[in-house]
């Protein structure tokens, strides 16, 4: 009973909030959007304590079982995304009411653009279909809700307002539609072969036939594209980067996720007994040479926006890893671990483009060359970075090392000696860009005198994600845990070493 | 004429793979079996416990009715992400005038309240025949439209917040009774099976009134209320 | 092989076609058409496949998703006019520009 | 209780850094952290003890045993005496704040790696403290602090990652991180040689072992002093702390190591003295000479995967050098910051240079002193090696000799009225700095009453006395001689001689010069006098290597980061992953 409602309100309560929102035409906007996220962050204790005690929950919208129905499912992994999206959601909140007030008092500000009004019910509404899309039980529903995370999100990147804004926006639009419609297709071919769209009969009755491959590869490849892993990452840069400030947290952070989260699902619970090792192998590949790629390009770049949104390619490939790894002995350590860093990524990514955001206020640009000095002014935005970086380097204590912890666990445990070596190369490169920012704006240069004061929100919401990533390096006991319920059967071929 | 090449040789690349998946995906198609049931059977079994007798209605608005809520909402996110990027500057369509085509407006006058009326009649059909909330929606949408594009500037006479109240009533209807049935029946959108065909006909007028407001916004760039057009913000006409 | 597979493998030709043009059409307005064919594709497909049942009369729920299905193409469609409208409005582009400028 | 202590001694540097943030400028927060490390010491104190934290990191095992409480002795002791110093040295700075945050978490992440008695806390603490001193580093912004600092993160980050892949694959091996058990089953693990090459490779760069030792030189003179003597004398320490935590000692020998071991501590041991003692900044002398003792101390770790069984001895011999160098050291670097400030009398000169003397030949083994102890020791441990027995012969006294002349360079540079000074001499330095330098010699009667030492090393036996003494003698007489030569030489010479100082760092400057000059940043590193050959292979690198690298960059990144290659990219990814399932 309890869990019910968690599960329904956490869909809900952002959509109601997103229709009151706009039909009101409050003033008083932001107040909503941080009484949203109070909701949310009480409900997600409430689910996680709630399947924490008596594990997978599965409810059947309009009393109507799958196949005919469409459930809500909460499980161990959904319950960690849920937990990561009202973290990111909630600060995300707080510091999108701090700058978009900001915003509207900034004399620089050009173009007429009504951001405030619009920005909070695209936000609300992304929030829910994230939500939804981590507790769909059903792969029709999870398209559905993948497109509604899609279009919101190019709303909000179109919120900038720029050129380059727009052209980022549009590509990233026809990425995801061309993603969305393989996987549609996908779904088409599993529907006519199995009769049903619930992911828990599929997983019950699917075989090695050719249509079941053609369904796997062609839904996996479309999310491949929306997860953008290398090299279909072209979109990925220009649309993070040149989104507005509170918007790239959560692209890089949830969003990704999103569709990440939905190839973890299929691949792990449906596709996994069909699905020959090799097809795991070859995301494994990707995913390592999308950290490399990703991190010399992160160096590379002299914009701090594109540099992390680069990392983000390469963080992206790191998820990948388990696709190979989990084929093998010590599946579980791998897939504990993956989705340990998809939760680790997300606070630590949204927070260094919070940092970004914040400091691009302040400077009015985020050229590296004019971050010089700039964190002896801001000290508490560069901490929070540096935590960041940390994580994202996989340095203790934070919640990126235990995730790569276990990783390079798996990894070596299998005897893959080159992917624990893309996985150790790619933490120092890491290290190189996250350095490169840290050391330019602690350098000795006097820092320009035409800044704008950054709101006290904008500065702490960052520090605040930033410490929930060290947090979770220290106490990993109960993630851990929360893990093992409703783990996907890979668990069984777990051998001692 | 290298630049030429590489395009030839991408083209035939790109045909090549793509025949190649087409071929693939059509030759997994074909060993499909003849016949299969899929879900046709379970639904018509539960079909009395529906409220509808049209079997598709039925797992719109019943079976399947949380994805129709998700997509009324992406409806209506797409109208608000319109406003977002044209809603600042521009009232989305041209001229909007008293029209010189006599024609057209006679027309317009012989066709709106037909056109209204087989809206009402596809909403009311739809029970147990094709029809329903959406193509009552799209009927009644295009006649908005059309006005529009005669220049019968009705919607000066919508208020700010009719429009918005028209644009999400349908969601909000939705949610309502979807969270009415959760505390009756304990489940969301759960219907008591004796009330099932009159709260499903609750939801689709106003869903229907509802898609229409945002075919119609979507078609003026966001909005529903139109303007009338600046002269130097003719320029846009040509995409 | 049916009149049902024969529908299906149409679609998914219609869906192939549709993404040549998404790759290789430059012009915006051709590239939103390419991706509304593709669309259609799997429409077709769907449709298609539902009316294998033995009674004759076809599978509802693929109808029902194809609705849906409609109703976000519908929407996205607009949100891709309204980027590209923007677009052109903004800097009188047409197409993509092909260096990613970030 | 004790546990009380342990967590009081983690969270309170934690606690009283979060309150910095805060509220800066409280005096009674600034004397609270003086006195953050006194429960280290009081934990020393304590019986030994161990807990297990199964809701940290990975089930963590804190505590303390025999080898740990030494080495949380000296480390409290020393960054007790840090705060104190830096309260008085930094009363003027405006930053103190940013100082004193850095300083509490390199304090709590130091203090912890003595604790630490399971692999994934230790790295988690190691790192702490590691990345936190990075902020005391670079703390006065200079653009030589910058440079100190980035070439610190780059070596520790590197060697970080060799740890972490290190421990990860020591877990593999073994199936625990509790020490413990890790270092008796890793030396039965087939894969032992890569392990142990990964950690001591990782643990080498913190102890500044040849040819990993780039950053010492160069953060030691960049962090301000009170930083300076905690890194010196307790946090290098660590390094030596994870070698003896990971090594099977006194267990198995394994000669691979036992030789490079002793190979790279006699050369870092020799070659950092003499290059030490071109420096002219007194804090590089010091630092040098660190390096040069560290190298002392690979060659007992060397040794004692030698001879397994002498394992109790070499033990023993290292803690007592720990202590010694702990205690010596950052009394000299204490002594840089006193001796520079206004003597405000002749007799409170002589003092100092007195305590500056002792602290001095105490590094060098002057017989009285915790040196003569340490040195004793280590001879005493590191006889009958049977391969390298003769060349330890007479390497030892030689160190001596060169240990000698470094610590006689850096009086020379210090020596207090020489020049001009500046500053007040505030009790608040002085107090620990005579503290420790009277420990030195203190801390020697003391351990000639404790019975864990061994008698032998504590004797004051003529014989003895002359062995220790005669390469002190010989140095100060070479040293002597030196000035004398020096002062009558012409000056033109003296200029000469001048372009073979090495600079601080040695063998990193001509790498981060090339990363310098290729950013193209104004970074200049001109004062920097290269060698033919380094400049050749920096011309290559900035001229051919890395613009081509570049170009090929762009290259690919046009090629592939395009719509057209995406799209086709896409659907040969599908096809691809069609075959592959289908075949």
């Amino acid at each position: 009973m309890d869990a019910e409602w968690a599960m329904t309100g956490l869909i809900m309560v952002p959509l109601a909030a997103a229709i009151v929102v706009y039909v009101t035409a409050t003033r008083f906007v932001a107040a909503w959007g941080v009484a949203v996220a109070m909701i949310q962050t009480g409900l997600t204790f409430w689910l996680t304590r709630s399947i924490l005690q008596s594990g997978p929950v599965q409810v059947p919208l309009g009393g109507w079982e799958a196949p005919l129905g469409i459930p809500l499912y909460a499980d161990g992994i959904s319950v960690l995304m849920l937990i990561m999206t009202t973290l990111v959601g909630a600060t995300s909140t707080c510091y999108a009411a701090a700058y978009f007030s900001a915003l509207q008092h900034d004399p620089r500000r050009s173009s007429s653009q009504p951001t405030i009004q619009t920005f909070w019910p695209l936000w609300l509404i992304l929030w829910s279909a994230l939500n939804a899309l981590f507790l769909s039980a059903d792969v029709f529903n999870l398209y559905v809700t993948l497109e509604l995370i899609t279009i919101s999100a190019v709303a909000l990147i179109g919120l900038a307002g720029k050129a380059q804004a727009l052209v980022a926006a549009i590509r990233y639009l026809f990425a995801a539609l061309m993603g969305s419609l393989f996987y549609l297709l996908g779904v088409a071919l599993l529907y006519s072969t199995y009769g049903t769209v619930s992911w828990h009969l599929l997983a019950e009755t699917v075989q090695a036939d050719v249509l079941t491959w053609c369904a796997a590869s062609l839904m996996i490849i479309g999310l491949l594209l929306k997860t953008a892993l290398f090299p279909l990452h072209f979109w990925l840069p220009a649309a993070h980067a040149n989104a507005p400030a509170p918007v790239s947290g959560l692209l890089s952070g949830l969003v990704l996720k999103a569709s990440f989260f939905m190839i973890l699902r299929l691949w792990f619970y449906v596709f996994h007994p069909v699905m020959p090792v090799s097809a795991g192998w070859m995301l494994s590949v990707l995913g390592s040479a999308a950290i490399l790629w990703g991190s010399i390009q992160a160096i590379r770049q002299q914009r701090v926006k594109l540099m992390i949104a680069y990392s983000t390619v390469a963080q992206v490939g790191y998820l990948f890893l388990v696709f190979g790894l989990a084929c093998e002995p010590m599946g579980m350590l791998a897939w504990r671990g993956t989705a340990y860093l998809a939760f680790a990524h997300a606070c630590a990514k949204a927070a260094a483009f919070m940092v970004a955001g914040s400091l691009m206020y302040m400077v009015g640009s985020d050229l590296l060359d004019r971050w010089e000095g700039i964190g002896r002014r801001e000290p508490k935005l560069i901490f929070a970075l540096a935590l960041a970086g940390v994580s994202l380097m996989g340095l203790p204590p934070s919640a990126g090392f235990i995730a790569k912890w276990l990783l390079l666990n798996a990894a070596i445990g299998n005897g893959r000696w080159e992917v624990a070596a893309v996985i150790v190369l790619g933490g120092l490169l890491a290290a190189v860009y996250m350095f490169r920012i840290i050391g330019v704006s602690l350098s000795s240069a006097v820092p320009m005198p035409e800044t704008m004061p950054i709101p006290r929100m904008m500065r702490w919401a960052p520090l605040v994600l930033a410490m929930v990533v060290i947090v979770g390096g220290i106490v990993t006991t109960e993630p851990i845990r929360l893990l093992e319920i409703g783990a996907p059967p890979i668990a069984a071929r777990e051998v001692a070493p | 004429m290298k630049e030429a090449w590489r395009g030839i040789t991408s083209m035939t690349i790109g045909g090549v793979l793509i025949a190649a998946l087409v071929g693939i995906v059509s030759y997994a198609i074909w060993t499909l079996p003849a016949q299969s049931v899929g879900l046709a059977d379970a639904a018509a079994a539960e079909l009395e416990r529906s409220g509808v007798s049209n079997p598709v209605t039925s797992v719109l608005l019943n079976y399947r009715a949380y994805d129709t809520l998700l997509e009324i909402t992406v409806l209506w996110l797409a109208v608000l992400a319109a406003m977002v990027l044209v809603g600042g500057w521009s009232t989305g369509v041209g001229q909007i005038s008293e029209t010189q085509n006599p024609v057209l407006r006679g027309l317009v006058r012989l066709l709106t309240p037909l056109m209204i009326l087989i809206s009402g009649y596809l909403l009311w059909v739809g029970g147990h025949a094709p029809g329903g909330a959406f193509q009552a929606g799209a009927v009644l949408g295009s006649a908005g439209v059309l006005l529009v594009l005669a220049g019968v500037d009705w919607t000066r006479k919508v208020p700010p917040w009719g429009e918005r109240v028209l644009l999400t009533m349908g969601l909000t209807t939705f949610m309502i009774v979807g969270l009415g049935d959760m505390l009756l029946q304990g489940v969301f959108l759960e219907y008591p099976p004796e009330y099932a065909k009159w709260l499903i006909l609750v939801i689709e007028a106003p869903s229907g009134l509802s898609i229409a407001a945002a075919l119609i916004a979507l078609f003026l760039g966001g909005r529903l209320r139109c303007r009338h057009m600046m002269s130097d913000q003719m320029s846009d006409e040509g995409v | 092989m049916t009149y049902a597979t024969l529908y299906a493998i149409c679609g998914v030709v219609l869906f192939g076609i549709g993404f040549y043009g998404t790759v290789f059409c430059r012009h915006l307005i051709r590239k939103v058409m390419a991706v509304n064919l593709m669309g259609a594709g799997v429409f077709l497909v769907m449709i298609a496949l539902a009316a294998r049942t033995p009674s004759g009369a076809p599978d509802p729920v693929p109808h029902a998703m194809v609705l849906t299905g409609i109703v976000v193409a519908v929407s996205a469609t607009a949100l891709m006019l309204a980027l590209i409208r923007r677009l052109h409005h903004q800097t009188g582009l047409t197409e993509l520009p092909e260096q990613m400028e970030h | 209780m004790n546990q009380i202590l342990l967590w009081t001694m983690l969270v309170l540097p934690l606690l009283l850094a979060a309150l910095v943030v805060t509220r800066a400028d409280s005096p009674i927060l600034a004397r609270l952290i003086a006195w953050a490390a006194f429960p280290a010491v009081l934990l020393a104190l304590v019986p030994p003890f161990q807990i297990e934290v199964p809701w940290l990191l990975l089930d963590s095992r804190l505590g303390v045993d025999a080898m740990g409480r030494v080495f949380l002795g000296v480390t409290g002791a020393l960054w007790l005496a840090a705060g104190w110093y830096a309260n008085a040295y930094l009363a003027n700075d405006a930053r103190r704040h940013v100082f004193q945050f850095f300083f509490l978490l390199t304090m709590a992440g130091n203090l912890g790696v003595t604790v630490a008695q399971d692999g994934a806390s230790f790295l988690t603490f190691f790192t702490l403290m590691s990345l936190a001193a990075y902020g005391l580093i670079v703390h006065d912004h200079r653009a030589a602090s910058n440079r100190a600092g980035r070439v610190y993160l780059m070596m520790t980050i590197g060697g970080e990652m060799l740890l972490f892949m290190g421990l990860v694959m020591a877990f593999h091996e073994t199936g625990t991180l509790v020490f413990s058990d890790l270092s008796t089953k890793l030396a039965l693990s087939p894969l032992r040689d890569i392990v142990l090459g990964l950690l001591l490779a990782g643990f080498g760069v913190k102890l500044g072992v040849m040819p990993l030792h780039g950053w010492l030189p160069m953060a030691h003179p960049a962090a301000p002093t009170p930083a300076s003597a905690v890194l010196s004398g307790a946090m290098i320490k660590t390094g030596l702390l994870g070698c003896l935590r990971v090594l099977p000692l006194g267990m198995i020998a394994l000669p691979t190591w036992s030789d490079t071991c002793l190979f790279l501590g006699l050369l870092t041991c020799l070659l950092a003295a003499l290059i030490g003692m071109t420096q002219r900044n007194p804090k590089a002398v010091l630092a040098y000479s660190s390096v040069s003792q560290m190298g002392l101390v690979t060659v007992c770790l060397g040794a004692a995967l030698v001879k397994p069984q002498a394992w109790p001895v070499i033990g023993s011999a290292l803690m007592v050098w720990v202590v010694h160098h702990g205690v010596a050291k950052a009394a000299l670097f204490f002594g840089v910051g006193i001796a520079g400030t206004r003597m405000p009398t002749t007799a409170a000169r002589y003092l100092i240079t007195a305590g500056l003397v002792l602290a001095a030949l105490s590094l060098a083994g002057l017989p009285g002193t915790m040196g003569f102890a340490a040195k004793t020791a280590l001879k005493y441990s590191t006889a009958n090696l049977e391969s390298w027995n003769d060349m330890l012969a007479w390497l030892l006294p030689l160190t001596s000799v060169t240990t000698t002349l470094l610590v006689s360079r850096y009086l020379w540079l210090v020596w207090p009225g020489r020049h001009a000074g500046h500053g007040r001499l505030s009790p608040g330095m002085v107090i620990p700095w005579g503290g420790l330098s009277m420990t030195v010699v203190a801390g020697f009667f003391v351990m000639r009453w404790q019975t864990l030492v061994n008698p032998a090393w504590t004797t004051l036996a003529p014989s003895d006395l002359w062995i220790a003494a005669w390469p002190i003698l010989i140095a100060v007489a070479l040293a002597g001689t030196v000035i004398l030569v020096a002062r009558t030489l012409p000056t033109n010479l003296t200029a000469m001689l001048a372009a073979f100082r090495i600079p601080e760092g040695d063998l990193v400057i001509p790498l981060i010069a090339t990363i310098y000059r290729l950013r193209r940043r104004g970074y200049r590193v001109t004062a920097v006098q290269l060698p033919q050959r380094s400049r050749r292979l920096q011309h290559a690198l900035e001229e051919t290597v890395v613009p081509r690298l570049v170009q090929w960059l762009d290259r690919m990144t046009r090629s592939l980061e395009n719509d057209l290659t995406a799209g086709l990219l896409l659907v040969l990814l599908a096809v691809a992953m069609l075959l592959i399932s289908m075949t």
